[in-house]
């Protein structure tokens, strides 16, 4: 797990790109998306389920699961809500606003 | 060799289903299939994630991490289905928190398994970026499960307290003085990050940063205004993608730290397009307090009117508008709107519905409500458009709305000063429902309540709108 | 100069990004820009002049200069024209279009 | 181990710089500065490298390096003030071929070194990643090269042949099959490409790939027609850019890589955007041809009139449209324009300039011409929002501009079918300044010319427009 200069600076190129990636990709939003974009967006933002993933299962792999361990399995029901919960919400709330335009639109 | 190709294909695809679904969610058309974009960019992280571990050492734990994504799944999913329309606000802040919690513990979590077990790197570069990364995302992490706590609770409004079944209002506090504490919390919180890179055994300075950021979180939200919680959500939001790429750094994936910082800064772009919405500008919201205070005490008094007289004055119009409010959110009686509408148009009335941007408790609350009630979206009409409307309106119903129609606003004074209004007052005749004279979430009289051409019809939305129907109906 | 399996995939994400981030950067312009943007954009790609100076002194380094290092001069030479001619005549259709416009918003 | 932190942070930076230059260069306002940040990106791209060179292995041939940059610079700099207006095109064209050339001539180089100094990898993770960058830069690299050569002189139009200085048109071919000629190229270049993987010491399947690259660059764009070359040198310009990006993939550089990809993304939705305001299809542009073709024998005759004649009818005229086409650009006489327009507002008469938007040969190129005369931008009207005014219009005066007005194109037949034209058949008097009755780019005959109501002033523009405005001082 050691980092090596090259490593770091392509991370950190990567974290800028997407960074510019992040403002260009939202201009203008009607008022009726705000929430579910934000919620949306926050389900994403759950993607660090996927650091608690190898949190925990390094630490109960390190043979003596500690603090570090439960901290870890906190970390990923606390995550997975975040994900599944924030597409599940969002995904209620789009339904009742684009599902019914579309029904309208094909009718 | 070929494996761990197929590992860091599966994250970048992943990652590029979080790009794609960000940008589909921003417009109407796409958004559903953007958010189902997301979720299968975060299925496919998960999965391609357990795979390299299995591959890798090893997984030791299965019962114990597919238990924490099956339990953390249920929880998320009861919640997300149970809450009502009106909860959903604060039901994404929590989410909010838990996302920024989680990227706190896990870095937590990594920095105390490194102590335990003497894994402290030894060479400046490791030990500089990962402890800096690691102290990054716990501060970002512990603000944004706090501050987005606070928020929630003022978005309910408040809490019962346990045991005593006590409903209390949350409080908005904020001397001017508090910024300063905020300042001086926010660089020792700074410090404590520098002092874990000093001292890299030393948890001490681990604990103290996780401390004093929860403080700062709930410092930053306590005084702001219930009425601008949706951009601090927003804010929070931006930080909990923050945070999540810090992790990404800590455990050095580049699939958190691309999702991360896009949702990072996707999010900021998002609270600035809300402020302007709610034509507010970010450092005041943040700096100054608003709204929420104390409630004034109505000094003046209106005499109510019956459904029966409404109905009567409903006879002969040509042209009605009606503006929802927060009120027909609490009293969810968008399908008794709906038929009101129903009748009207019966009786050759033609119906619009007038949307203030920040109506309700979260914006689009309204859009949202009434396509439920599968009111034609052609009738739903923006605030700037239909202003104009209201000068050749027969009748103007305003159901549950107030600070939205308050003529104060126009004064340019107080908390409501310089927020555009519903022009609901230049209307021929008004009828305003709801429980009593009380204000709205601002805090403000409305002098809308007491013009002569307004009639109030006091009472639960729901429970008049059926009154009022009924009594078309029979009239 | 030997390649690390994370290199290549750390340069293959920054490569996915950057063209996201292209696509978005760029959403409406009008007629009047189409020409220098795309002189603009075709000064930008002569970044390959970066890549020459590596290649010809690689090349003049090995010790025995032949094609290759003539080569790289080459591609020297050429990337710089597509550079500093690029921007230089970009600069000059703006001049016209833009800065005109400014000095009348000025007076 | 600080130093080499401080050149990636010179390449972020320029990279970062790149990004918002590209940005900035998309709206008119900040457009010079965008092209200013583009420019400081290229710098610090440039000098970074030569002290990373420096601080690394020691550059050995300074003045080569040096020298090469100075005379780059010098050769790009004196083309670009030299360069006329009308030629810019032309430039561009060249420009991007060089840059083109360069990413083809750095891998071959790179190739060319590596297999005399025998450094062709041996694991195959390696030489698969750059041998394949490297034969993708070349492949891309040549076709950008011969192709842009190709779209410059049709551009031109033509060329002189050396000694003889006879000029040649230049041809426009591309019978239905060679579409397959030039998909078995692709294939075939694809197949060398794999072929120098799988014989990385054998130079002769680089050759052949230089070879087919080149030659597909030409067949690519000699069917097509030049009044497409403004989309041809875009899309070229797209693959430029990715050229770039795939060098930056040979020598390992992620500026490159960023820089290249970004202008190859960009440059594409460019093209779509070019090809839009010029009402065609990518595809068709590509495969198949259109104007540019043998010119139609003119049948027709029609009298033509004198400046005094002319001279006479702007006299009690209130409204007057302007429409400058490539005539106006050829002969220079924009300025003449620019007094005419004065003497016409002098006489109160209300003067507008009708711009289409693929007048000229370069988007925006009447715009350029008009600005550089001080016409006042408010009176350059877009296509759309004129067409209506020509109705009330009392004369219209077409100064070299044929294609943009010709009614030919309502029929949606021929070349020009359903491109979107200037009404100018509507006015009420029509002057029209060319050098004969012949026809313009897309070689279509052109029906305005024989209206009743139009009057031909025949003769080079700058004259023709001189002539009318001294005999209008003097009427
Ligand atoms: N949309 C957003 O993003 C957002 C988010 C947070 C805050 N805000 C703020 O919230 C306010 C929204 O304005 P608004 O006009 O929609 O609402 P409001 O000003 O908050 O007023 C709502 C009114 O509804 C009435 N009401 C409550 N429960 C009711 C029930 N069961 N039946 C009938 N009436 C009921 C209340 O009066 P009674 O108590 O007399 O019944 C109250 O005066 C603005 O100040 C806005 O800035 C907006
Ligand atoms: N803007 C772009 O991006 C672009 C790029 C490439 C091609 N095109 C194509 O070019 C055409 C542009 O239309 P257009 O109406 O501007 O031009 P046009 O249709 O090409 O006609 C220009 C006319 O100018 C006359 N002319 C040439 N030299 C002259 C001189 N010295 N003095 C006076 N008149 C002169 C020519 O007639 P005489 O020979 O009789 O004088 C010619 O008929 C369209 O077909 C368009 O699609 C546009």
């Amino acid at each position: 797990m050691s980092l090596t200069i090259a490593a770091l600076i392509g991370s950190i190129t990567i974290f800028v790109l997407a960074i510019y990636l992040g403002f260009e990709l939202i201009s203008k939003v009607p008022a009726t998306l705000h929430t579910p974009l934000m919620s949306g967006a926050n389900a994403i933002s759950g993607i660090t389920v996927v650091g608690a993933l190898l949190a925990s299962n390094v630490a109960f792999n390190s043979g003596s699961p500690g603090i570090a361990a439960w901290l870890g399995f906190t970390a990923l029901v606390l995550a997975t809500i975040n994900c599944v919960g924030g597409f599940m919400v969002t995904n209620r709330m789009l339904e009742m606003i684009a599902g019914k335009r579309r029904k309208k639109e094909v009718s | 060799m070929v494996d761990p190709i197929i590992f860091d294909i599966g994250y970048l695809l992943s990652a590029a289903l979080f790009i794609t679904g960000i940008k589909k969610l921003g417009s109407p058309r796409t958004a559903p299939y953007g958010n189902q974009l997301g979720s299968a960019g975060m299925l496919l992280a998960v999965i391609t994630t357990l795979v390299k571990m299995q591959v890798g050492n090893g997984i030791i734990g299965w019962e114990l991490l597919v238990g924490g994504l099956v339990l953390g799944s249920v929880i998320g999913a009861w919640l997300a289905v149970k809450v009502e329309m009106t909860g959903m606000p604060e039901l994404v802040a929590l989410f909010n928190g838990f996302g920024g919690a989680a990227s706190a513990l896990v870095a937590l979590s990594e920095v105390l398994a490194r102590i335990k077990t003497g894994e402290v790197p030894t060479d400046m570069l490791n030990l500089w970026a990962i402890w800096i990364a690691i102290g990054l995302s716990g501060l970002v992490g512990w603000i944004t499960l706090t501050g987005s706590l606070v928020a929630m609770f003022k978005l309910k409004g408040g809490f019962t307290i346990p045991l005593t079944k006590k409903w209390v209002r949350f409080p908005t506090w904020g001397p001017p003085w508090l910024n300063f504490v905020k300042v001086g919390l926010l660089i020792a919180s700074f410090a404590f990050v520098v002092m874990t890179v000093r001292e890299p055994e030393n948890a001490l300075w681990v604990w103290a940063l996780v401390g004093s950021s929860c403080l700062l979180g709930v410092l930053f939200v306590l005084p702001i205004g219930g009425a601008d919680m949706p951009v601090v959500v927003s804010l929070l939001n931006s930080l909990s993608g923050v945070a999540a790429a810090f992790t990404g750094f800590v455990i050095n994936n580049n699939v958190l730290i691309i999702a991360g910082s896009m949702v990072g800064a996707a999010g900021l772009v998002l609270t600035f397009i809300m402020c302007k919405a709610m034509n507010r500008q970010l450092i005041d919201v943040l700096f100054k307090s608003f709204g929420g205070s104390d409630k004034e005490t109505v000094t003046r008094t209106k005499v109510g009117s019956d459904p029966e007289e409404v109905a009567m004055m409903c006879d002969g119009i040509s042209t009605c508008i009606i503006i929802p409010g927060y009120g027909m959110a609490v009293s969810q009686c968008q399908h008794a709107v709906k038929e009101f509408a129903d009748l009207m148009e019966e009786r050759d009335v033609e119906v619009k519905y007038a949307i203030h941007p920040v109506a309700g408790r979260m914006p689009g609350h309204m859009n949202v409500l009434l396509a439920e009630a599968n009111v034609p979206y052609e009738q739903l009409i923006e605030m700037d458009e239909i202003n104009s409307e209201f000068a050749e309106c027969d009748l103007a119903v305003v159901i549950g709305a107030n600070d939205t129609t308050n003529p104060a606003a126009r004064s340019g004074e107080g908390p409501l000063g310089g927020m555009p209004i519903l022009d609901v007052d230049k209307a021929r005749s008004i009828v305003i429902i709801k429980r009593s004279l009380s204000v709205g979430y601002a805090g403000v009289d409305n002098d809308l309540f007491f013009m002569d051409k307004t009639m109030m019809l006091f009472g639960d939305g729901k429970a008049m709108m059926s009154a009022l129907n009924t009594a078309i109906k029979e009239y």
